[in-house]
C-alpha cells in the first residue's frame, strides 16, 4: 500500500539499547552531558535537599523549553526551602525520600518515573525537568513545559467571510483544545504517539468513537505504526507516508488549518491526525468533493452555497481546460468559432511569431513563475511583482507582438479560475495537469482533450482514500450523499451523515425536521 | 513496477505526440467566404473564391486596401480547380465558413447536380451556406463587386437574403440540404434566389464603388430561378416569387396593398400559414391550398371611414381576393410557362396518396400542368394602427 | 522505419510484462503472452511490408452466406 | 477489494452505453437505407425483439449466479464442447473490439482528423481503453457513472435543440414499401446492438446486487434502445429518409443542423464527443471481456498479461478487416446480424435448455 522509510542502523550516536539510570548522580550527569555533546542549552543544577548536605539532588533541563518560574518556585523552592524542618535529625531512606518528594513535595501536576536513559532524554528534550537523587537508581520527570508559541491567530490560507476566524497554531495541545472546545462529547477520543527517530514528534489521532468507522481508525493506526523515519517536521511528511497511492497528482488526504472544518469532519465520521509543530491538521478519508468545499458553505444560506459550489466546479474545469480548448479550437476546429470571432482571432494572429501551442505554453509558464514569485517574495516587493506581471503578460507582450491579445485573456481566465478552488493542493494539481492537456490538444485537438479527460476520470476513479472511493458520491453514485456534493441542501434536510464512512448515520432527530417543516408550513399559511 | 509502466506508456505516446497532422494555425488559413461556379469557354469549371483578409476587416486603423480578395481557377473537376488555386493563393483554403455559393447563369442552365457532390461530400464544408444563381451574369462577376456597407461582400448578400426572406418575401434562403432534398425527391423541384448587378459592373469592381455616396453598382437580390431536375429553365417574376413563397409556407411577414377609391391601403401581413391538401377527383389530382393569417393596416392613403367595420371588411375582402389572384397566377404561370413542380405537389401526393402517386409518377410532367388548384385565402384584419381614420 | 517501430514497440511490451510474469511465476501466462506477442509482431510485420493477409471477415461472410441468404429471402 | 466489482447502478449505465455506442453512428444509415421513412418502425420492432432477447440472456445468467459465461458453459456442456463455444465467444468479441476500433478510426478520420494517420488514432484509442481495462471493471463502471450525466445531458440537449428543425411530413407515407423492408431493417438493427449483448454474461457475476439483475439488464437495454430509436426517428424527421441514407454518419449530420438563433450553432464536434465516449465504453467492455475470457479460458493467473499484445494484434486486424468503407458497410448491413445469431440466440438458448434439463435430472 505505501512504502516504508528504510532506517539506517549505523551512524546513531545515542545507543539503541536502553540503559537504566545509574545510582551515581555524577555519573548520570556526566553521561547526559556527554551524550548531548555538552550542548550549551542544557542546564545542570546540583543542590542539597533542604539543609541535608548528605543528600545531593541533580536537576536537569533544557533552557527555553521549560517554565523558569515554575522551576524556581515549585521545584527548587519546594525542595530547598520548604522542607527545612521535615528531615531534621532523621536518617533518611533513599527510596522513601524519592516517593516522598514525588508524592508530597513537588507541586506539579505531571510527575513521571523514568524508565531509563532513553526515557530520560525523551522527557528532557520535550521540555520536562529531570530530577535525579544521588545514590538512588531512578529519577523523575516533572512536566513544566513552556515555550514561546505564536498563539491562536487568524487563518492565513483558508479565509472565509462568515465563520470563525481562528486557526490552529504550531502547538499540538493548543490545536486539540481548539477542537475539544467545539465538541464536548466524551466520545471524542485522542490517541497520541511519537513518530520520528530523532524528532520524536507528537502525533495525535482524534476521532469520535462510534461515529468514525472502526476499520478506518485501525487502518490509520496501522499505517502510522508502520512509519519509520528519522524526522517529522510537518504534517506533509505523514500525508505522503500514509496515503493510499503514491503515484498521483491528486491529494488523497485533506488538510486544514481551520478548527471548525476539522470539527465538522470529525462529526461526519472522519479521523483527524494532528502533528506537533504545524498548524495544518490532516483528515481522512478525503474525497474529491471535499477539496471543492469550503467550511463557509455551511454558514451561508443553502441556495447561495449551492450556487457557489457550482461556480467552483465550473472554474475547476475552466482552469483545467481553457488553454487547451483555445489551442484545439484555433488550430483544429476553426469551424466551431463563429465567423466574426474567427476573423478577429485570425487578424490578431497575423503578426504573432509562435504557434498557438507554444504561445500558450510561454504564457502559462510565465504566469506560474509570477505566482510562485509572488508567494516567496517579501510582502513589500509583492505588489511590485504584480505590477511587473500585469505589464509583462498584459500590455508589453501584446505591444511587442510576441503574443496575441486573446491569449492574454485565456491565461488570465485560467489564472483567476484556478484561485477559486478552496484547497490549494487540489488547485495546484489541476494546474499541473493542464500542461499535458495542452500537449494533447496541440496534437489531436478535441479528440486529444476528450481522451485525456477519459484517462483523468479513470485515474480519479481508481484512487481511494482509506478504502473509500475517491470520486464518491459521483462514482460510485451514492444517492443519499448527493445532498452535500455539488448541492448543499438546507441544514434541516441534511439528516444523515455521509454514507461511505458511516457508523451511526442519523445526524438529526427526525423530530427536528418535522419541527422545521411545521415551521415552514406555518410560514406558508401566514403568507 | 507502476513507475516502469508509466514510463512505458509515455514512451508509447511519444511517437504519437510527435506529429500534429491536422494542425493549422489561424494565420495559415485562407477563409473562403463565397464561392462561384461558372462554365469556362472550353467547358471546364471556372471556380471563383472570395477570401477574407482578416487583418483588414478587424483592423482598428482602416487602410484603403480591400477586405476580400477573389481568386480564379479552371479545372476539369471542381476539386481539381480548387486545388489549382493553391498556385495563386498563399494559404490553405478553408471552406467551413462559406456563406454564399453562386452558380453562373449558363452553368445553372446546363445542370448543377454534378458540381454539388464535392460540396456535400467533403467533411470541411458545413451545410449552412446559401445557394444563389447569378441573373444575366456570371457568378465571378457578382463576387467581384465591392460593397460599401459591409466590409465583407458575401456578408452583404447573406444578410440581405435573410432579411428579405423574413420581411419582404420574394427571395428564398436555400441551403445545400434543401437543394439536395428537392433534387432527390421525385415530385419536387428546386428554386434558387437570383442575384444581379444593377448599374455599372466595371466601376463596381474598383474601389470607387465604396468611395462614392451613390454607388455605381449594386448587388440586388431578384426573383426566383426555377429549376427542372437540376437545370435552370426560367425565372419567376416578383409577384410570382412572392406567391411561390406563400404557397410553400415560407413567409413570416410581408407587405401587400389594395386599391381603395383614390388611393391605396397597405397591409402588413403576419402569421401566414399555408396548408396544402391533395384530393383525387376523377383520377386527376387536385390541390387545395389554404392560406390563413392576420393583417394590420400600416398605410392608408384613401378617405375611408374605418370606424365603420363594413369598410374594414371590404378592405379585407379585397386583400383576400388580391392574394388569391396572386397565388392562382403563380401556379398557372408555373404550370404553363415553366412546367416545373416547384411547389412539391408531387411530393404532397406521394405523402397523401402513395398508390396514386406511383401511377402518375412516370408521366408527372404531363400531369402537373393539368393539376387543378383551388385557392382559399382567409386573412383577417386585426389592428388598424395608432390612428383609426386617415387624415386624407 | 515502420519495421523498426513495430519491433521496438513489441520489445517494449515484452520489457514491461516479462519481468513481472517471471516474478509472479506464472508459467502459463508467460507462454500465452509470448505466443500472442509473437503473433502480433509477425502479423504487423507482414501487413506493413505489403504481404496480403486474407480478411477474416471474408471467411465469416462465406460461413454465414447460406444463413443470411435464407433469412433475407424469408424476410 | 475486487477491482472488478461494480454496482447495479453502474451495470445499467454500462449496458446502456454499450447499446448506444457505435450503433448511434451507423444504425440510422443502415436502417433508413432499407426501410426509408418507416425506419423508425423497424427501430421500434428491433428494439422490442431486442428486449425479449435480453430477457433470455438474463434468464440464462440467473440460472447460474456468480459464474461467468466461460465457467458455466463448461459446466453445462462439458469441457470439450464448452471450451469450443467459449473460444468462439472470445473470438467474436475480439472481432467486435476490432470493429469498434475500425469504426472510431473511420469516423474520426473522415470528420475530425483527416490527415492524422489511422494507426495513430487507433493505437491512442486502444491505449486509453487498455488503461481502463487494466484498472479493472470497477473503474470503468465508476468513470462511466461520472460521464453518464454529461452524456445524457448532451443527448437531451441535442434532441431538444433539433426540435425546431423537425418536419413531420418526412414521416409519411407510413409503410410505403410494405412490411418486408421493415422486417429486414429490424433484423439488421437487431444485430447492431442487441445480438451483441450476451457480452454481459461475462460481467453479470461482478455486479453486487444479483437479485435485480434482470430488471437492471432490461432497464439498460430499454434506455439504450430508446436513445437509438429516437436518434433514428430524429434523423428521419430532420433530414428526411433521402438525406439520412445519403449520409454516412447521419447522426453527426444532425449535429451540423443544430442552429438556434445565430448563437447555438457549429456544435457538431460536441456531438462527436458523445459518440467518442460511448464508443470508448463499448470498446472497453469488449476488450475486458476478450482479455478476461481469454485468461479464464487458458487458466491464466493474470488478465493483464494478454492485454498489451492484444493492442498489437487488434491494431493490425482493424486495418485488415476494413480495407475500405464500403466493404465494412456491406458487412455490417448484410452479414453482421446473421453472424451474431449463434452468439446472440443459439448459445444462450442452448445453455438455457441444457441447463434446465441438467437441473431437472439432478433433481430427479
Amino acid at each position: 500500500m505505501f512504502k516504508l522509510k528504510n532506517k539506517s542502523p549505523d551512524n546513531k550516536p545515542i545507543s539503541q539499547q536502553d540503559h537504566p539510570v545509574y545510582p551515581d548522580l555524577q555519573k548520570n550527569i556526566h553521561k547526559v552531558k556527554h551524550d548531548l555533546g555538552e550542548s550549551s542549552d542544557l542546564v545542570v543544577r546540583t543542590f542539597h535537599l533542604a539543609g541535608q548536605t548528605q543528600i545531593t539532588i541533580g536537576l536537569l533541563y533544557i533552557d527555553g523549553l521549560i517554565d523558569q518560574t515554575a522551576v524556581q518556585e515549585f521545584v527548587l523552592g519546594s525542595l530547598m526551602t520548604k522542607l527545612q524542618n521535615t528531615f531534621k535529625d532523621k536518617k533518611i531512606n533513599k527510596q522513601h525520600l524519592y516517593d516522598f518528594i514525588k508524592e508530597s513535595v513537588l507541586t506539579i501536576s505531571s510527575v513521571k518515573d523514568l524508565q531509563g536513559f532513553n526515557d530520560l532524554y525523551a522527557h528532557l528534550l520535550s521540555g520536562d525537568a529531570i530530577l535525579l537523587i544521588d545514590e538512588h537508581p531512578n529519577g523523575m520527570a516533572a512536566g513544566i513545559r513552556a515555550w514561546e508559541d505564536r498563539g491562536v491567530t487568524e487563518t492565513s490560507s483558508q479565509n472565509v467571510i462568515r465563520g470563525p476566524k481562528e486557526a490552529f497554531s504550531e502547538t499540538l495541545r493548543t490545536n486539540t483544545t481548539l477542537v475539544r472546545r467545539r465538541i464536548k462529547d466524551p466520545n471524542l477520543w485522542i490517541k497520541t504517539q511519537q513518530i520520528g527517530e530523532r524528532t520524536k514528534t507528537d502525533i495525535a489521532v482524534m476521532y469520535i468513537k462510534g461515529v468514525a468507522d472502526e476499520n478506518v481508525i485501525k487502518e490509520v493506526h496501522r499505517r502510522l505504526d508502520n512509519i519509520e523515519i528519522d524526522a517529522i517536521l510537518e504534517s506533509g511528511y505523514i500525508e505522503e507516508l500514509i496515503q493510499d497511492k503514491t503515484l498521483t497528482p491528486f491529494p488523497t488526504i485533506f488538510n486544514s488549518e481551520r478548527p471548525d472544518s476539522i470539527a465538522a469532519g470529525l462529526l461526519e465520521g472522519r479521523v483527524a491526525i494532528f502533528v506537533d509543530g504545524t498548524p495544518f491538521v490532516l483528515m481522512v478519508p478525503a474525497l474529491f468533493v471535499q477539496f471543492l468545499q469550503s467550511s463557509e458553505d455551511y454558514y451561508q444560506r443553502a441556495d447561495i452555497s449551492t450556487l457557489l459550489r457550482i461556480l467552483r466546479y465550473i472554474t475547476l474545469l475552466m482552469s483545467l481546460l481553457v488553454p487547451s480548448m483555445y489551442i484545439a479550437l484555433t488550430t483544429f476546429h476553426q469551424e466551431m468559432i463563429p465567423t466574426p470571432l474567427l476573423i478577429s482571432l485570425a487578424s490578431q494572429r497575423e503578426a504573432t511569431p509562435f504557434p498557438a501551442f507554444i504561445e500558450a505554453l510561454i504564457m502559462e509558464f510565465t504566469f506560474e513563475i509570477l505566482r510562485e514569485a509572488g508567494i516567496r517574495l517579501p510582502k513589500a516587493i509583492g505588489s511590485a511583482i504584480s505590477i511587473v506581471g500585469a505589464l509583462v503578460i498584459g500590455e508589453s507582450a501584446v505591444q511587442a507582438g510576441l503574443i496575441s491579445p486573446a491569449m492574454v485573456i485565456v491565461v488570465s481566465l485560467t489564472a483567476i479560475s484556478s484561485f477559486v478552488t478552496p484547497a490549494f493542493n487540489m488547485a495546484i494539481s489541476i494546474r499541473m495537469i493542464r500542461f499535458p492537456f495542452m500537449l494533447l490538444a496541440a496534437s489531436f485537438g478535441l479528440y486529444g482533450i476528450i481522451g485525456g479527460l477519459i484517462l483523468l476520470v479513470m485515474h480519479l476513479c481508481s484512487l481511494s482514500s482509506f478504502g473509500v472511493p475517491y470520486m464518491a458520491p459521483f462514482g460510485p453514485h451514492v444517492k443519499q450523499d448527493q445532498k452535500d456534493a455539488i448541492l448543499r441542501v438546507p441544514q434541516w434536510k441534511m439528516i444523515t451523515r455521509p454514507h461511505l464512512f458511516k457508523r451511526e448515520t442519523e445526524r438529526q432527530d427526525q423530530t427536528n425536521r418535522h419541527h422545521s417543516k411545521m415551521r415552514s408550513q406555518r410560514k406558508g399559511e401566514r403568507t | 513496477m507502476k513507475a516502469k509502466q508509466l514510463v512505458a506508456i509515455l514512451l508509447f505516446c511519444a511517437p504519437l505526440l510527435s506529429g500534429c497532422w491536422d494542425k493549422v494555425e489561424l494565420n495559415e488559413l485562407g477563409i473562403v467566404n463565397a464561392i462561384a461556379i461558372d462554365k469556362a469557354n472550353n467547358g471546364d469549371y471556372l471556380i471563383t473564391v472570395q477570401l477574407l483578409s482578416p487583418s483588414e476587416i478587424a483592423s482598428q486603423y482602416p487602410s484603403n486596401r480591400v477586405t476580400a480578395i477573389t481568386y480564379q481557377a479552371t479545372g476539369k473537376t471542381i476539386l481539381e480547380a480548387i486545388r489549382k488555386l493553391s498556385t495563386s493563393v498563399s494559404r490553405r483554403l478553408y471552406f467551413a465558413h462559406l456563406r454564399i455559393f453562386i452558380f453562373g447563369e449558363t452553368m445553372a442552365q446546363e445542370g448543377i447536380r454534378k458540381s454539388l457532390d464535392f460540396f456535400y461530400r467533403d467533411h470541411e464544408l458545413r451545410t449552412d451556406f446559401y445557394l444563389l444563381v447569378a441573373k444575366h451574369s456570371t457568378g465571378a462577376n457578382i463576387l467581384h463587386i465591392l460593397t460599401p456597407l459591409e466590409k465583407i461582400p458575401a456578408n452583404k448578400i447573406y444578410g440581405s437574403l435573410k432579411y428579405s426572406q423574413d420581411n419582404w418575401a420574394p427571395t428564398r434562403t436555400v441551403t445545400i440540404d434543401d437543394l439536395l432534398d428537392c433534387i432527390l425527391t421525385p415530385g419536387k423541384e428546386p428554386v434558387l434566389t437570383g442575384i444581379e448587378i444593377e448599374g455599372n459592373p466595371r466601376l463596381g469592381k474598383t474601389t470607387e464603388n465604396i468611395e462614392r455616396m451613390q454607388i455605381p453598382a449594386v448587388l440586388k437580390l431578384t426573383d426566383l430561378a426555377v429549376f427542372k431536375r437540376d437545370r435552370l429553365i426560367g425565372w419567376l417574376n416578383e409577384s410570382e416569387s412572392k406567391g411561390y413563397n406563400k404557397i410553400t409556407n415560407h413567409v413570416a411577414q410581408t407587405v401587400e396593398y389594395v386599391n381603395c377609391r383614390e388611393g391605396k391601403a397597405t397591409f402588413e401581413i403576419s402569421n401566414l400559414q399555408t396548408k396544402i391538401k391533395s384530393k383525387i377527383v376523377h383520377n386527376k389530382p387536385m390541390m387545395d391550398i389554404h392560406v390563413s393569417g392576420a393583417a394590420d393596416i400600416d398605410d392608408m392613403e384613401c378617405k375611408l371611414d374605418l370606424n365603420n367595420f363594413k369598410n374594414v371588411y371590404m378592405l379585407e375582402d379585397r386583400l383576400n381576393k388580391k392574394l388569391k389572384t396572386m397565388l392562382v397566377t403563380t401556379v398557372k404561370g408555373t404550370q404553363e410557362r415553366l412546367n416545373s413542380d416547384i411547389f412539391g405537389f408531387g411530393d404532397i401526393l406521394y405523402h397523401h396518396h402513395p398508390h396514386y402517386w406511383r401511377q402518375v409518377e412516370p408521366r408527372w410532367d404531363e400531369t402537373f400542368p393539368e393539376t387543378k388548384v383551388q385557392v382559399t385565402v382567409d386573412i383577417q384584419v386585426r389592428r388598424l394602427g395608432t390612428i383609426i381614420e386617415s387624415f386624407q | 522505419m515502420i519495421n523498426c517501430i513495430i519491433v521496438i514497440s513489441a520489445s517494449l511490451i515484452g520489457y514491461i510484462e516479462i519481468p513481472h510474469l517471471i516474478k509472479v511465476k506464472a508459467k502459463m501466462d508467460l507462454i500465452v503472452f509470448s505466443l500472442l506477442l509473437l503473433f502480433g509482431l509477425i502479423l504487423n510485420l507482414l501487413y506493413y511490408n505489403g504481404v496480403h493477409i486474407p480478411n477474416p471477415l471474408d471467411f465469416i461472410k462465406f460461413l454465414t452466406k447460406p444463413l443470411s441468404e435464407w433469412l433475407y429471402r424469408l424476410l | 477489494m475486487d477491482p472488478n466489482k461494480i454496482t447495479h447502478h453502474q451495470f445499467i449505465i454500462l449496458v446502456m452505453l454499450f447499446t448506444i455506442g457505435s450503433n448511434i453512428l451507423d444504425a440510422p444509415f443502415v436502417i433508413t437505407n432499407v426501410a426509408n421513412q418507416s425506419g423508425w418502425l423497424a427501430g421500434i420492432l428491433g428494439w422490442g425483439v431486442g428486449i425479449l432477447l435480453v430477457w433470455l440472456y438474463s434468464t440464462v445468467a440467473q440460472q447460474f449466479p456468480k459464474q461467468t459465461f466461460i465457467e458455466y458453459s463448461q459446466a453445462v456442456l462439458g469441457k470439450a464442447l464448452g471450451n469450443a463455444l467459449n473460444l468462439f465467444y472470445v473470438i467474436y468479441y475480439f472481432f467486435l473490439s476490432s470493429v469498434m476500433v475500425g469504426l472510431i478510426i473511420s469516423f474520426l478520420n473522415l470528420q475530425i482528423l483527416p490527415r492524422t494517420p489511422m494507426e495513430v488514432i487507433g493505437i491512442s484509442f486502444l491505449l486509453i481503453a487498455i488503461t481502463g481495462v487494466h484498472y479493472g471493471l470497477g473503474v470503468i463502471g465508476r468513470s462511466a457513472e461520472i460521464f453518464f450525466p454529461w452524456i445524457s445531458t448532451f443527448l437531451c440537449l441535442m434532441f431538444i435543440l433539433l426540435l425546431p428543425q423537425i418536419n413531420l411530413s418526412h414521416l409519411t407515407p407510413i409503410l410505403d414499401g410494405g412490411v418486408r423492408p421493415i422486417f429486414r431493417a429490424a433484423f439488421t438493427f437487431l444485430g447492431l446492438p442487441f445480438l451483441e449483448l450476451p457480452i454481459f454474461l461475462m460481467i453479470i457475476p461482478y455486479v453486487d446486487n444479483q437479485k435485480h439483475i434482470k430488471k437492471c439488464f432490461l432497464l439498460g437495454t430499454l434506455l439504450g434502445g430508446l436513445v437509438l430509436v429516437s436518434t433514428i426517428f430524429l434523423c428521419i424527421l430532420v433530414l428526411g429518409a433521402q438525406l439520412t441514407s445519403l449520409n454516412q454518419y447521419p447522426s453527426y449530420q444532425l449535429g451540423k443542423e443544430i442552429s438556434i438563433g445565430n448563437f447555438i450553432q457549429r456544435i457538431e464536434v460536441m456531438v462527436a464527443i458523445i459518440w467518442i465516449l460511448t464508443i470508448f465504453y463499448k470498446l472497453s467492455i469488449c476488450l475486458f471481456v476478450t482479455s478476461h475470457g481469454l485468461s479464464k479460458l487458458l487458466h491464466l493467473k493474470e488478465q493483464r498479461s494478454v492485454l498489451l499484445p492484444l493492442i498489437l494484434i487488434i491494431s493490425v486486424i482493424t486495418r485488415i478487416i476494413s480495407p475500405n468503407q464500403s466493404f465494412y458497410d456491406q458487412f455490417i448491413r448484410y452479414y453482421w446480424a446473421p453472424a451474431s445469431l449463434p452468439i446472440g440466440l443459439g448459445i444462450p438458448l442452448l445453455l438455457l435448455i441444457v441447463g434446465r434439463l441438467r437441473k431437472k435430472s439432478i433433481a430427479l
